[in-house]
Order: C-alpha cells, then structure tokens, then sequence
C-alpha cells in the first residue's frame, strides 16, 4: 500500500475518533442549550467536576479535607476505604443529580425569562463557583483516573493490536487506532442513540424545545421549567461525566481537562447548537479536518500547531453558508 | 376608475394623486406554501389604501414585499414611475417608505425617544468622525432631528412616556411608539399593519385621528391593513381584498362591502348588523 | 526576619506542578527555623502569593510582596520572569530563576539582578544531546530526533540550541509544536510514527506532559528513547500513563528521591511538628525536591551575604551579592544533609548560570520513583556561551546597557 | 343575548381576587387595589383602556409575574379558596388555571401541530382523549389544519392566535385567563373565537376571564364584566348593565346619543374621563 | 431626598442630551475627573498602579470597546484577547520601527513612532483586523458570532506566535517594551514613575469614554442599538447592517487595541501573545461587560474596577488578615466570584449599571417608597 496514501487514511481514521471525543462533551452543550436556550460555559468545568468526583469517591477521600484541615487544625485526608468504580459511578451521577437540583432551585429559577446572554453570564458565574468548589472539595493536584470492572479489567488504553495486526496482514500497513477512543465511540454511539429518542419522542422532548423558544410560554401551558431544567442539567452531568472519564483516563484529572469545552465549541456551531446528532456529525468532520489539515498542510508548511484555529476556523466557513450549523434549527427571521 | 397619471378630488375635498406604487403580478412563495399569486394593484399618491383580508390571505406578506424585506418569485414592484430594481430594505426605507409592523418591532432596551430617533436615522448623515467630537455638526444635526422627534411625540401624545423604556410599556402605548418611529422618517409611503390592534374604540378613534392628520397634514400616502371593519371603511379610499393569497375585490368601501365574494370570503354576515351606523 | 517570598501556584491548569514546589519551598525554611533557629540566627518567614501562572497576578504579588522587603524571587513562571527581570534591576531585588526564565540571564554583566544557576534550557537541550551521544558511542550521524515542545516562548527556547546541535553532530532535528494546553495530541503523535524519530526529546508543561507520555505509550513509542525537559520529569507526567511508563527519562539538575539526610530533620522538625506546608503528602516527589534545592541555594546565598557583609540581617540587595557569590560544592551539600543532591558549581558576577551539568533520570513504573541515571555532566559551553552571548547584547542594545561587572 | 342567563346569584366563586397591588422592577407600582371574582361557570370580562392593568392582573393570578420581575405585594388571589399567589405557575396549570397570553408567545421553532400538542402537557387522560382534542381544535380553526406542519413562527399573525387559544383549550383547563383573545383576528373570526367561548362554557362548564379590548362582542358574550383603569377597578356589574351605562358608551362602545360615529367625524383627540384618580 | 433632580430641568435640547442631565450627577462627576487627574497622582505608590489602577483603565478601555460591540451593537465577541494582541504587536512594531522585507531584502523600515502614536497605531490596526473579522457577522448571529471569533482569538494568537518578524526574531518569542518617552518623561520601562504611566492610561480612557458616549449618544449608537434589539426591523427602517455591525466592530476594536497596546508597553512591559493575550482575556473583558451592565459606559468602569478589585481584596482579606493558606483563599476567592456573579445577576440582570440606576430611582423617592 502506498504509504502516503496509508498515513492519510491512518490520520483520517484517528480524526474520526478524536472527533467523538470532541462529540461527547459538545452533548453536554446541546443539551442544555436546546432545552432552554442557555449557553452552558460551565460544561467543561462540569466535566472536570464530575471526573474529580468519581476519583474522590473511589479513592474513599475525604470532602474538603484541605479546607477542613485548615480550619479546625485537624489532619484528615482518606476514610481509608476505595469504592468499586461502578459504585461510584452511581454515587457521581447522583451528585451530578444533586447538582442539577442545585443549579435550578438557586440560580435559573430566579432568571426565568432573561436574555440569552445573562443566562450565558450565570453559567460563567456558576463555573467559576464549581471550580472553586472542586478544587477545595478534592483538592487540585493531580489525580489519575482508572475506571475497571474490576481489577485488572480496566478501561483499554493503547494501541488496539487485533486492528494493527490484521490491517498489516491484508494491507501491509499496520493501522494504530486507539483501544480508548474505541469504547468512547461505543458509549457516544449509545448515548446520541438514546437522547435524540429522549428528545424526539417523549412529551419532555418536546417540553424541551418549547422552553427553549419561550420561557414564559411554556409556563402559561403548564410545562415545569424547573421539573425541565433539572432534568435536563442532570442529563448534561451524566454526559459531561462519561466526557470526564474519556478524557481524563488519557491525561489525568486536573485543571486542564475544563478546557476540553473549548475544542467541543467548534464542534458545536459547526453541528448546531440544537442537534444531538449535529453534535457527532460535527465532532466527526471537526476531528477529521482538523487532523487531516494538520497532517497535509499545518506541520508541512505552517510550522504546526495549527488545529486549535484550523477548527474553528473550519466552522465559520460551514456557517457561512449555513448560520444555523448543519442541522441547527434555522434562524427564524420574520416580521 | 381614473386614469392612473390623472389626479382627482374626493368629495371631501382632498386631492389624490397620480400612481404613485404599483405592484403587477406579485407571486411570492415560501417552499410549498404559495403565500401572494399574481396580484396587482397601485397606490396613489396622497391616498389611505386599505388592505384587508382573512387571517393568512397574505396582506402582511404584501407589505413585507413592498418594503423589500420578501423578494417575490414573479413580478415587478413599481415606484414614481419607474421599475424599482431588486432592493435591500434599508435602501427602499431610504427612498422614503416607512411602516409600522403587525408584531410589534420595536427596539425594546431603548427608551421611547430613542426608538423615535431612530426613525430619523435616514436623515442623519454626518460622519462618523464628527460624531466622535460631538460639538458641532453632531450636535446640530442631533438638535435638528430631536426637534421633528418632539414635534411627532407631542402630536401623538406620548410626551409623558418619553424616557421610559419601551419593554415596560403596555401593548397599546407601544403600537402608537411604533407609528411615532415610522411618522419620524417622514415618509412619502407610510405602511401600517394592523395599527390598532388591541385597543379600545376610544385609543382607535384617536388612532383614526393622527392617521387622518398624517394624510392631511403632511399628504402622507398610507397603505393599511386592519381588521376593524368600521375603521377601514371610514378612513380608506381604497380597499384591496385578498384572500388565500388572491385578490378578490379591489374598489371603494362602498364597492368593496358589497362584493359578494368579499362578504363570502372575509366580512360574514353577522357583521353588518354591527357595523350598520 | 529574612523573608523568602514564595511565588506559588496552587491552582490553575498548572497546580499539579506548583503545589509540590511551593511545598518544598516552604518545608525547607521551616525546617531551618527549627532546626538552626533560621539562618546566621535571624528567623526565616516565607510568605506565599498565589499567582495562578498568570502573569498579571505575578506582577501584583510582586508588587505587595515587596513591601515586605523580599530577598529573593522566585517567580516560577517564564511570563512573570521576564516581567521582572527590568523591574528587579530598578529595584535592586535578586531574582532566582532557576531551570526555567529567560536563558540568556546566565550573562550577569547584562542581567545584573537575574540568576538562573545552576543550568539553564540550553543546558537541557546540550545535556540530553550529550547523553544520547554517549549512548551511542559518541556519534549520532544519520539519527532522527524530534522535539515535542509546548507552543510558547518556553517551548521554543531549546530549538535554536538543537539547531546548532544537529549541525554540529549531524543529527536530523524535526519541531512538533503542541498547542497549549495540549490535551490532544493525536496528529502530534501520529506524526511522529510515521516519522519514526529515533529519540524523542520533550519541553512540556503541565497536562501536555501527560498526554504525551500516554500518546508515546500508545503508539508505542520506546520510553527508554523519550527524555522530558525537567519541567517534564515529574510523578504528575507519567502515573497516568500506568505501566507502559516505564523507562522513560528525564532530565534534572537535582537529586531524586527521599534518601537523603536531609529528609529525617524534615520529617522531625517540621512534619511530625505539624509545620509541614500544603497537605504534606508531596515530600520527596520530583517538584518538592526542586523546591527544597532552591529553598537551600537561597539560604546559602543569604550565608554567603552575611559573610560578605558581615551583618545578619541583610536587604536585598546584599542577598544579590551573596548569590552572585554563591559557590556549591560536595562538602557544603553534604554538610547540609543533601549529599550529591546536586552539580557543585560557582556563581560569579559575570556568569550567574553556574556550570550548566545536568543529570538524566527515569522512570520505575513499579516502584512508582525516579533514580538517576546518569552523573551531573557537563554541557556542550562552547555553543551555549556563543549563543548566550549573542542574545544577552542584543538585549542589552535593546535597553541601552552597558554590560559590566556590577 | 347572552346575559339573558338565568340569574346565577348563588354561585361558587372559583377565582377570588382580593385587592392585590403589583410592582414591577421593585419600583413601578401597577396595579393599586384590584379585586375581582370569577364565579365558576361564567364568562367574566376585564376590561379597560392601554395599560390599565388587564395584563398585569391576569398574569398575577397565573403566576406569571414573576418571570417579568413583577410582584404581587398586597392582596391575596384564592383559587377554590387555596391562595395561588407568587405560586409557580406549572402548578397553577395543575389546578386548572390556563392563560393564553397576548401576543401569542407560539413556539416559534415548533410546528404548529407540536404547539399544540404541548398544551396537552399536564394532561393525564391518555392519548385517545389528547387526539380527540386535538381534531376538535382543528376542527374550530380549519386553517391551522392546512399549516399543522408548518413551523409556528413562520405563520401568520392570525393564525398564531389562533394556534394560542387553541393550545390552551388543548390542556382542558378548569378556567381560561384570555388576554386580548381577538387580537388582529379577522372580523368573522372573532365572532367565531367568542363563539367557541361560549360553546365551551356552556357545554364543558369552562370558566372564562378575559381580558378585552374589544368592549362591544366581549359584554356581548360575557356575564359579568370589571372595568379597570389605571390600575384600580372602576366600575362592575353584569354585563347588560355595563352595556347600558352611559360612559362605558361613550368611553368603551364609541357610541354617542346618536349611535356609533363615523371614525372619520371624530375630529378632536377626546381627553378620557376618569373615574378616579 | 439625598438624591434629588427636582429643579433642574432641561431648557434646551443639547442640555437635555448632555451625559449627565441631573445637575448632581455632573458634579460628581466632575469631583471624580478632579481626584483622578489632579490629587491621585501625587498619593500613588508602585503597588496601587501596577496591581490596581493601570490594569482598571486599561480594562475599563478594553470593557468600553467590547461594551460598543456587545452591549449596544448585540453582536458577542470572544475575540477580545485576539484584539489585543494585535494592538499590542501593532504597538510594538511601531516603536521599534516597522521593517518591511521582501524576498529576504529589507525594502524598508519606518521610523520609530513616539510611543502616544505607537499606542494609536495599534488602535488603528486593530480597527482594521476588526473590520476584517466582523465580516462574517452579517450572516452569522447570536452565539454562533461569538463561537466563530473564536476563530479570530485562536487565529491571531497562533499567527503571532508563528511568525516571528512580529516579536522582532527575539529567540524567546516575547516582546518586551523599550524605554520610551514623552516630552522627556518615561513612559514605558522599568524606569517609569507611577505617576507617569498613571497619566498616560488615563488620559486614553477618559478619551476613550468621551468618544464611546458621543458615539453611543448619536445616531451610531441608535443604530448600533436598532441592530441589536431587533436588527431585522432595524433594516427595514433604513439601518444597513452591515455598515452598522461593521463600524460597531472597528470602534470596538479600536478601543480594544488601545488597551492591547497599553497593556503591553506600559502595564507589563512584556509579553507573551498566548500567555497575556489568551481565550481567558477574552473571556474576563466579557464578564467585565456584563458584571457591569450591557450598555452602558459608566458599566464598562464598574465591571472593570469589580473583576480587578474582587481577587485584591479577596486575597488581602483572606491571606494578610486572616492569615488563610494561599491556595484555599484563591479556591475560595474563585468561589466567591462564582457566587457573587450569580447573585448580581439574580439581584438585577442587567449588571451593576442597572443596580445603580435602580437605586438612584429608590433614592429618589426615598423615603416615600411610591
Ligand atoms: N417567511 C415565511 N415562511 C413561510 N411561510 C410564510 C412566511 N411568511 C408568511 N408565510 C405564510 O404566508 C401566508 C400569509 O401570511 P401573512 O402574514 O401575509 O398573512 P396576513 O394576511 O398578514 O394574515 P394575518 O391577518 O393573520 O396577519 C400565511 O399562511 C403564512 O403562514
Ligand atoms: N415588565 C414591566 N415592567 C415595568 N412596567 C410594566 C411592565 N409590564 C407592564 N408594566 C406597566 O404596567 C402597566 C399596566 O400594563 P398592562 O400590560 O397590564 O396593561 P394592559 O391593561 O394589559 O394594557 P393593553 O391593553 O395595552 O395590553 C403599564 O403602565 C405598564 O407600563
Ligand atoms: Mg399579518
Ligand atoms: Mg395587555
């Protein structure tokens, strides 16, 4: 096989998968965004929470141990105990839960019927709080994160030798595909599978959208913003924490991995802000552009380094020909 | 009907003009949906030119149209005579055609005086850079519109509401904001659509007035669209009836109210008792 | 009181790194009041400012600390040092940036205020370049080396070194910039497998470390091939990565580990007396123990002053002429409990990088530690010194300079 | 004709509103005092000039004030007697209570079909009874059978309205609070709108209150009506009666000693008695 | 009663129109120009100007520039960081001299500029950068805008990164600040007297807030605002937008270069573009935006001086009077920013601006609520 021609199609591939993992944490985003128009800056920082939580939980360490330790000269730091990891999985989306009751009883209820932009404001607001929150709750060092059914059965990292192995028989190239980016396809596939039928068929789908056109309205006929809301932020922390998991499985749970929101934006605008499947659509063309940009013309010629912009800047150009993104739902514009 | 060149005298008193706009053979369709199917009919100058129909029969469509904002698939809009060649809005608002909007537009984080000013923007034409000095020419320019702003709110009677925000305002003040923005720009062509929806007979005798004024004062051509029979039939010289998209009748209120096919189609026969004086 | 302000960074996307820094720091100072009641007899405080990483911040802590009258700074961020560097000068403060800031400052007559012993980035880049020539025999005609560098002004310090390297040495030099903060990395690295490099060379911060490392692992990149700057040497870069870790190496210009006398008077005087800084669980990491080394050349800089100055409690700018003093040797580490914890080496008013050796680790991923595995060696000079040169005139052009012995 | 209902001098009150006072924004004070009842099965009417408070009133009782940064600071609302105020208003759909709110406010992004289908929301009777309801509502407003598919927001304004009421009468409330329900509807329209009103009151037991600017069909069709006018009650009583009144006539009929006059002849801005204040 | 705008009234139009129509406002705002120009100079101290009031004026500019953009024209910008790093290249350039090459020769080199028009140089070509980068506004809106100048931010930062004849080929890839003067007095280096570098910033915002309140009082600002509200209806009235989004973007961008500018040669002295110029400044200019109320000028200066002033003070009390550890008084203080944010927003949504004004409206009738 040719090699060049192999590189490409090798870099394709992987673009794909870095893709859903782009998919994965834009399904936060939409989710929110299409259920009550808000612009979720803190999915992110959700993300990092979630993660930072399951890793406290299942290394049995004790809440706020710092602040305490501080406060009341004491020295604790572990109950001494590890959590199975299923087990604290539930434990963290029962936070996330929590969270989500949180988020709407405390902030959202009290901004019903605002602009888009200061409900956007509150969710900075309340990701910088979450920070904050994280970081004394389970200190901000950093922390690695193994999930396993049980030991030695842990989630797969690396490269996946079966596919390495019968590409090189068949065609003399020996593709590399990551095991980790495997599983999140699996699990991404999964969970747009399930939520555009969640949206698409059920009465709180619909629910859903109506909220987010108008706040007000959807009150008049009855619709609970906050049974909605809450709903709809816990299905956002769910997400973000499988978005956490992927992510931080390969680098460690620490401060950086809230900036994965900022490559899930392009992905985003690109899919549009209102479309589950939008989300993997576009987390797939974003991945493969931008590797393949990188790949062919950014380390050759640019002097690398080009993905952060190339992605973006590969969005703008779909949505100029298509404000809404490739499946938002159009603008409306009438008077 | 008069020639179209030709003007006329009503009979009480007031003279029309010649055509100033004529719309021939407007078809407009939005995907399947055809929403105007090859209508003609004109607007003369100094006229009240109502237009009424059932809910959906087009009427608002025919007004986006004439201000450029819908492109329509066939036929030709013409303007003093002349072909008017496709058109952003804003450069038809510039050739002197304001209107008011069935949805309320106004610019609601302003207060009621600047969403006035606004309507002068189109006679505002000092430079960016004076404007940043601000003494001098801004100033003076400003001065000037602010007077012609003052004199259309003190004529609509909204001088107390003047530095109010218009998102606190109650439906019917603000429908009457709307009309102060679009008389602001002193238009030749004045587009209302649906100007007195939601108020009381009172407000749309008052309403009826500053129209009526508007058209004398100023000889403003009005085209209006209104669902209140008895103020069409009292304040148009014209009616245009449309229906599904198509005209049905075209004449004066008298000729109009007694269209078989707009009695069908529109007005219903409960109604005359009502509207009976 | 001598005060010993600690820059620190305990939260932000690079807090991994700086708790155990800060730590150390700080356990060192206290370790000296307990233990020798402070330094020449006056007590020691360290009094900590949170600047995130962030250069704004950085100049505000600076601002207020100095008030304080400061001794020494160590701003622990390239940003914030070259913030400093003219305001230090103006305001007669030495300034310690020690593995990292601006290279160029080992030049004292232009850069009277900054110090930046005991090694520098270009000694990094010499010195792995140095031990992969001793690993081959001298001799790395025809290889491939990439360096995998954080996009920014830090990343991009060793490129002109290896540049001049490759020339020399006949190596085949390849860039693979990684934006910040680099948490994917997948062209990068793919990249590099189609490259097949022979060794790889790595200036990271923070996350990018760990990604990297679990991406070179992935692709199953040779860790024994793979060496990190120091800043990418830490227990923080490779734990993620598990197992498949193991072997990769990094360089460092201080000892590892906790096996040093030193350590025992840690945990009495300050561990056991609940002084310890931080949550106390990071002593004897990588970072910690950076942060102890600097804490140690500080204080001997300040002995060093006192015994030029012949007073106790000295200002700032005396701790300038302590360091610019300041010599290391064996019997003065060994003295101090940390014997052989790093290169001995000798400051001097026109050079304040010391002697530029640097040592190699790596990574036991059973064990969890790093040994060393090399001595402190020295750095291909003669290059560095040529380009150092270079850089610190056309500073002190840019500045109206005069370079000379202060 | 429809006042002619046989004295319901013993009924239920369903709704008792007992001299609430809203402020807006923690400084605009609106309403001053309003009290009303809406006795079970009836069709009461609010009526009043532009900014009189109809609004304000309604959605004090829906609990809508809230999301305006408005509030109800004095006064109690009792619904069947439990106080509703400052409640959230899902809750306040569960007992019965649906507002249709003026200017619509459809969902634009939804067709209209979905519209409507979320004001079965809070319904619990199964599909079979949701559907049923649904060809009920198509079959009031034909029109929005021809555009179910189309998005809300591209419809036009009538049919919007149409697709509000409908949307409420989809969730089979106990009571509808209407605001403005014949806005921009064409005449025949807002003849049928008023009559499906009545047709569900008088077969469903459906409890109305409307708020109306069209004074003349809403005391046609209502039992009882409340004129409101800045901010305070005026004058109440049945509606024969408040049809009869002399200045509801004048003010809210636009009819003189000699019937209704001509919009044309009303020559001067009338000042608007007050009652009060 | 303490706040009372009784007797004054408006005579004239151009009286009616002023900045400060109510008698007691002008003069306390004419208290405030005084202490700022003439008493606060001779009270500086290193610390209060280069930790608290050279990064609030050249905030409060950068907040002015985004507040054009966002808060009157609708249109959300992240570019914000972008920006400014273009005014601060631009800047620097034109202090050492612009150098033009082609085909690896030296066609040329500009003369170094004196550092005030350095300072407008990099307003300049920002503006054109903004004009540039505002073009697609005309058909992308809402979020999707702000999503794209995303594109801008990532862009220019990685552009300034890459090429190197922007940092003057320095091996290091920052740019540092030479020594500069104005009339004999230091402006930039390490060299500037407090009260020097203090002027300078503040002669730039207080003429940045008159020209962004003349604008924003005049037809621009209608049409900026008519664009904003309702843009669609705004055409239909005669607006062009994109004339209207357009110049919303270069005086936007003008500003915001300025305070690029100002932020690399005076504040910092040197730079590095991803580290000063970063996504986070953009973002920190938009929360100054909307903190201190969309809109509005005075709200460009409260959010600047809130998000400058919060983290001093929070970390003063916690870590000097308190005596806190540091990491968790920047936890807390995080915390404290989240929730003070959200509370504000609770409170009153349209930022400290629309606080004040809503208690002024109290004030007025206090002690009579109605
Ligand atoms: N932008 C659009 N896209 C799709 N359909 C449209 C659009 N604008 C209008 N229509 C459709 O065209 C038809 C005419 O609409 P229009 O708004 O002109 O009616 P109208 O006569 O003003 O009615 P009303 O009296 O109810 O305001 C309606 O059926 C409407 O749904
Ligand atoms: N959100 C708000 N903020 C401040 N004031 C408001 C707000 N909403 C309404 N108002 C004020 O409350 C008063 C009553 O308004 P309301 O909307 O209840 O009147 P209305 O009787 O429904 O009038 P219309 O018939 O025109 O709809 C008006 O003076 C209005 O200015
Ligand atoms: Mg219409
Ligand atoms: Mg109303």
């Amino acid at each position: 096989m040719n090699e060049q021609l192999a590189f490409t199609i090798e870099v394709f591939a992987n673009g794909l998968m870095a893709g859903v993992l782009y998919a994965l944490v834009a399904l936060g985003f939409v989710l929110i965004y299409k259920a009550s128009g808000i612009f979720n800056y803190a999915q992110g920082v959700m993300a990092l929470f979630a993660a930072m939580t399951l890793v406290g939980i299942q290394n049995g360490q004790v809440p706020f141990a710092h602040l305490i330790n501080a406060m009341f000269g004491l020295d604790v730091h572990k109950f001494g105990w590890t959590v199975h990891s299923f087990v604290a999985i539930l434990l963290t989306v029962a936070v996330m839960v929590v969270l989500a009751w949180a988020v709407q009883r405390f902030v959202f209820r009290h901004l019903v019927g605002q602009e888009p932009i200061i409900l956007f404001m509150a969710t900075i607001g309340l990701a910088y709080f979450l920070e904050g929150v994280a970081d004394l709750m389970w200190g901000s060092e950093l922390k690695a994160l193994d999930v396993c059914a049980a030991p030695g059965a842990c989630l797969p990292q690396g490269m996946n030798m079966w596919l390495e192995g019968t590409t090189y028989e068949a065609l003399g190239y020996g593709f590399f595909i990551d095991n980790l980016d495997i599983v999140a396809s699996i699990i991404a596939a999964i969970l747009v599978v399930g939520l555009v039928m969640f949206a698409q068929y059920t009465k709180q789908g619909r629910a859903m959208r109506a909220v987010a056109d108008d706040h007000q309205a959807a009150l008049s006929v009855g619709v609970s913003l906050n049974f909605i809301w809450i709903l709809v932020w816990s299905l956002a922390g769910f997400v973000a924490l499988v978005a956490g998991i992927m992510w931080g499985a390969k680098s460690g749970v620490q401060f950086s991995l809230s900036l994965i929101a900022l490559k899930a934006l392009p992905v985003l605008m690109l899919g549009g802000f209102t479309s589950i499947p939008g989300a993997i659509v576009g987390g797939l063309i974003i991945g493969v552009g931008e590797k393949l940009f990188e790949f062919l013309i950014g380390a050759p010629f640019l002097g690398g380094a080009t993905e952060n912009w190339f992605a973006y800047m590969l969005a703008l150009l779909f949505l100029v020909f298509r404000p809404q993104g490739l499946f938002g739902e159009k603008i409306i514009e009438r008077v | 009907m008069k020639d179209n060149a030709e003007s006329y005298v009503t009979t009480d008193g007031r003279t029309i003009g010649p055509v100033v706009m004529e719309m021939k053979n407007i078809t407009l369709r939005f995907g399947g949906v055809e929403a105007i199917k090859d209508i003609s009919f004109d607007i003369r100058e100094g006229e009240i030119r109502a237009i009424i129909g059932p809910n959906g029969a087009g009427k608002s469509s025919m007004l986006n149209v004439i201000s450029g904002f819908y492109v329509p698939q066939e036929g030709e809009v013409w303007y003093k005579g002349a072909r008017r060649p496709p058109m952003k809005p804003y450069e038809v608002a510039q050739q002197g055609i304001a209107r008011t909007f069935q949805n309320i537009a106004l610019f609601e984080g302003m207060s009621v005086l600047d969403n006035v000013m606004t309507g002068r923007l189109t006679h505002m034409k000092t430079g960016m850079l004076s404007q940043m000095i601000w003494r001098g020419a801004a100033e003076r320019e400003e001065v000037a519109n602010r007077e012609v702003a003052e004199r259309i709110i003190d004529f609509l009677e909204i001088q107390a509401i003047r530095k109010t925000p218009v998102a606190r305002l109650p439906y019917g003040l603000k429908k009457r904001v709307e009309l102060a923005r679009a008389l602001a720009a002193e238009p030749s062509i004045l587009l209302l659509d649906e100007p007195m929806a939601g108020m009381n007979v009172e407000e749309k005798e008052d309403m009826s007035r500053f129209i009526l004024d508007v058209n004398d004062e100023f000889g403003t051509t009005i085209a209006l669209i209104e669902h209140d029979m008895g103020v069409v039939m009292d304040l148009s010289d014209r009616v245009v009836v449309m229906d599904y998209g198509k005209k049905i009748g075209d004449g004066t209120p008298h000729e109009v109210r007694n269209n078989q096919a707009v009695i069908d189609a529109y007005l219903g026969v409960a109604h005359d008792e009502e509207d009976a004086t | 009181d001598l005060v010993f302000p600690s820059m620190s960074y305990r939260t932000g996307p690079y807090a991994a790194g700086g708790i155990p820094f800060a730590d150390g720091y700080a356990d060192y100072f206290t370790m000296l009041n307990a233990r020798d009641g402070g330094i020449g007899g006056v007590m020691t405080s360290v009094p900590e400012c949170e600047t995130a990483y962030n250069t704004e911040k950085g100049v505000e802590c600076y601002e207020s600390l100095k008030g304080g009258g400061g001794l020494v700074y160590q701003p622990l961020s390239t940003g914030i040092t070259y913030q400093l560097i003219p305001k230090t000068t103006v305001d007669d403060i030495p300034m310690h940036t020690m593995g990292y800031g601006r290279t160029s400052a080992k030049n004292g007559e232009v850069f009277t205020h900054t110090f930046n012993y005991p090694a520098n980035y270009w000694d990094g880049a010499s010195g792995a370049i140095n031990y992969l020539l001793a690993e081959n025999g001298g001799d790395l005609n025809g290889k491939k080396i990439s360096l995998v560098y954080h996009n920014s002004a830090y990343g991009k310090e060793p490129i002109r070194t290896l540049t001049d390297l490759a020339a020399k040495h006949g190596f085949e030099f390849t860039e693979v910039p990684v934006d910040h903060p680099g948490q994917e990395q997948k062209s990068q690295w793919l990249q590099i497998r189609r490259d097949k490099p022979d060794y790889v060379i790595m200036y990271g911060w923070g996350v990018m470390n760990q990604v990297a490392i679990q991406e070179a692992v992935n692709i199953r990149f040779p860790m024994e091939n793979f060496i990190g700057v120091w800043w990418s040497g830490s227990e923080n870069d490779v734990l993620a990565a598990g197992a498949g870790a193991n072997g990769y190496k990094a360089l460092t210009f201080h000892g590892v580990g906790k096996d040093f006398p030193v350590f025992a008077d840690i945990q009495t005087h300050v561990v056991d007396a609940g002084k310890a800084a931080g949550a106390g669980d990071q002593i004897g990491t990588v970072l910690y123990n950076r942060g102890l080394y600097a804490a140690m050349l500080a204080a001997e800089a300040a002995k060093t002053a006192q015994e030029i100055h012949g007073v106790a409690q000295i200002n700032a700018s005396q701790m300038r002429d302590g360091m610019a003093a300041l010599e290391i040797t064996e019997e003065k580490m060994a003295a101090l409990g940390l014997p052989n914890f790093g290169p001995s080496f000798k400051v001097s008013c026109d050079n304040h990088g010391g002697d530029g050796m640097v040592g190699v680790t790596q990574w036991d991923a059973t064990a969890k530690t790093w040994t060393l595995i090399s001595d402190f060696a020295e750095t291909d000079k003669e290059l560095i010194d040529g380009l150092i040169a270079e850089d610190s005139a056309a500073y002190a052009a840019e500045n109206n300079i005069t370079p000379e012995c202060k | 004709m429809l006042d002619a209902q046989p004295a319901q001098v013993q009924v239920e009150n369903l709704l008792e509103v007992n001299n609430i006072e809203v402020i807006y924004n923690s400084v605009i004070l609106v309403l001053k005092g309003v009290s009303l009842n809406v006795p079970k099965g009836g069709i009461t009417a609010l009526l009043g000039g532009n900014g009189a408070g109809k609004t304000t009133t309604l959605k004090a009782i829906s609990g809508l004030l809230a999301s305006e940064r408005g509030e109800v600071t004095k006064g109690t609302i009792k619904y069947r007697g439990q106080s509703i105020a400052a409640q959230d208003p899902a809750e306040t759909v569960k007992k019965g209570v649906v507002q249709v709110m003026e200017g619509r406010h459809c969902f634009e992004h939804l067709t209209i079909e979905e519209n409507l289908m979320t004001g079965a929301y809070t319904r619990r009777d199964g599909k079979g009874a949701v559907a049923a309801d649904l060809e009920m509502v198509y079959n009031y407003f034909p029109r929005l059978r021809e555009r179910r598919k189309s998005q809300a927001g591209y419809t036009s304004g009538g049919e919007q309205q149409m697709c509000a009421v409908g949307r409420a009468l989809m969730s089979r409330p106990e009571t509808i609070l209407l605001d403005e329900p014949s806005m921009g509807l064409a005449p025949q329209l807002v003849e049928q709108i008023f009559n499906i009103v009545k047709e569900i009151n008088e077969k469903e037991g459906v409890t109305f209150l409307l708020a109306e600017q069209n004074t003349n069909v809403a005391l046609r069709f209502a039992h009882y009506g409340y004129i409101l006018e800045s901010g305070r009650v005026v004058m109440d009583g049945p509606a024969k009666d408040l049809r009869e009144n002399q200045d509801v006539k004048e003010f809210y009929l636009g009819m003189s000693d000699e019937g209704r006059k001509s919009f044309r002849d009303v020559r001067s801005y009338r000042r608007r008695k007050r009652w009060l204040s | 009663m303490f706040y009372r705008e009784a007797g004054d009234f408006s005579t004239t139009y151009p009286q009616d129109q002023q900045t400060f129509p109510i008698k007691f406002d002008r003069y306390r705002y004419y208290v405030v120009l005084f202490i700022a120009i003439f008493v606060v100079p001779f009270l500086l101290n290193d610390y209060w100007v280069n930790s608290l009031l050279l990064p609030f004026l050249i905030y409060a500019i950068a907040a002015l520039g985004l507040n054009i953009l966002v808060g009157y024209c609708g249109q959300v910008s992240l570019g914000t960081g972008g920006f400014m790093a273009v005014g601060a290249y631009s800047c620097y350039k034109f202090m050492t001299g612009v150098d033009i090459w082609w085909g690896g020769e030296l066609l040329f080199r500009l003369p170094e500029f004196n550092i005030f028009f350095s300072v407008i140089m990099g307003g300049v070509m920002t503006a054109l950068v903004g004009v540039l980068f505002g073009l697609p506004s005309l058909r992308i809106k809402g979020f999707y805008l702000a999503v794209a100048t995303l594109a801008a931010q990532f862009f220019l930062v990685w552009l300034f990164n890459r090429v190197s004849w922007f940092y003057n080929y320095s091996a290091s890839g920052q740019i540092s600040a030479p020594e500069r003067d104005l009339f004999g007095i230091l402006i930039t280096g390490p060299s500037t007297t407090p009260w020097a570098a203090y002027l300078f910033c503040l002669f730039f915002t207080i003429i940045c807030a008159l020209i962004a309140r003349n604008l924003t009082r005049g037809a621009s600002g209608r049409k900026w605002m008519a664009i904003r509200d309702m843009d669609i209806a705004a055409e239909i009235i005669g607006v062009n937008p994109l004339r209207a989004k357009l110049t919303a973007f270069m005086v936007s961008s003008f500003f915001i270069g300025i305070s690029g500018a100002l932020f690399f040669s005076v504040y910092l002295g040197a730079v590095e573009v991803g580290e000063a110029f970063g996504i986070q400044k953009s973002f920190l200019v938009l929360f100054m935006v909307i903190i201190g109320g969309l809109g509005s000028i005075f709200g460009s200066f409260a959010g600047a001086a809130f998000l400058v002033l919060l983290p001093v003070v929070l970390k003063v009390v916690g870590v000097d009077w308190l005596g806190w550890p540091t990491d968790i008084v920047a936890h807390l203080q995080l915390v404290i920013v989240g929730l003070l944010i959200i509370v504000f927003l609770i409170a009153e949504p349209h930022g400290i601006a629309q606080l004040w004004r809503v208690a002024k409206e109290k004030l007025r009738l206090w002690p009579f609520p109605h």
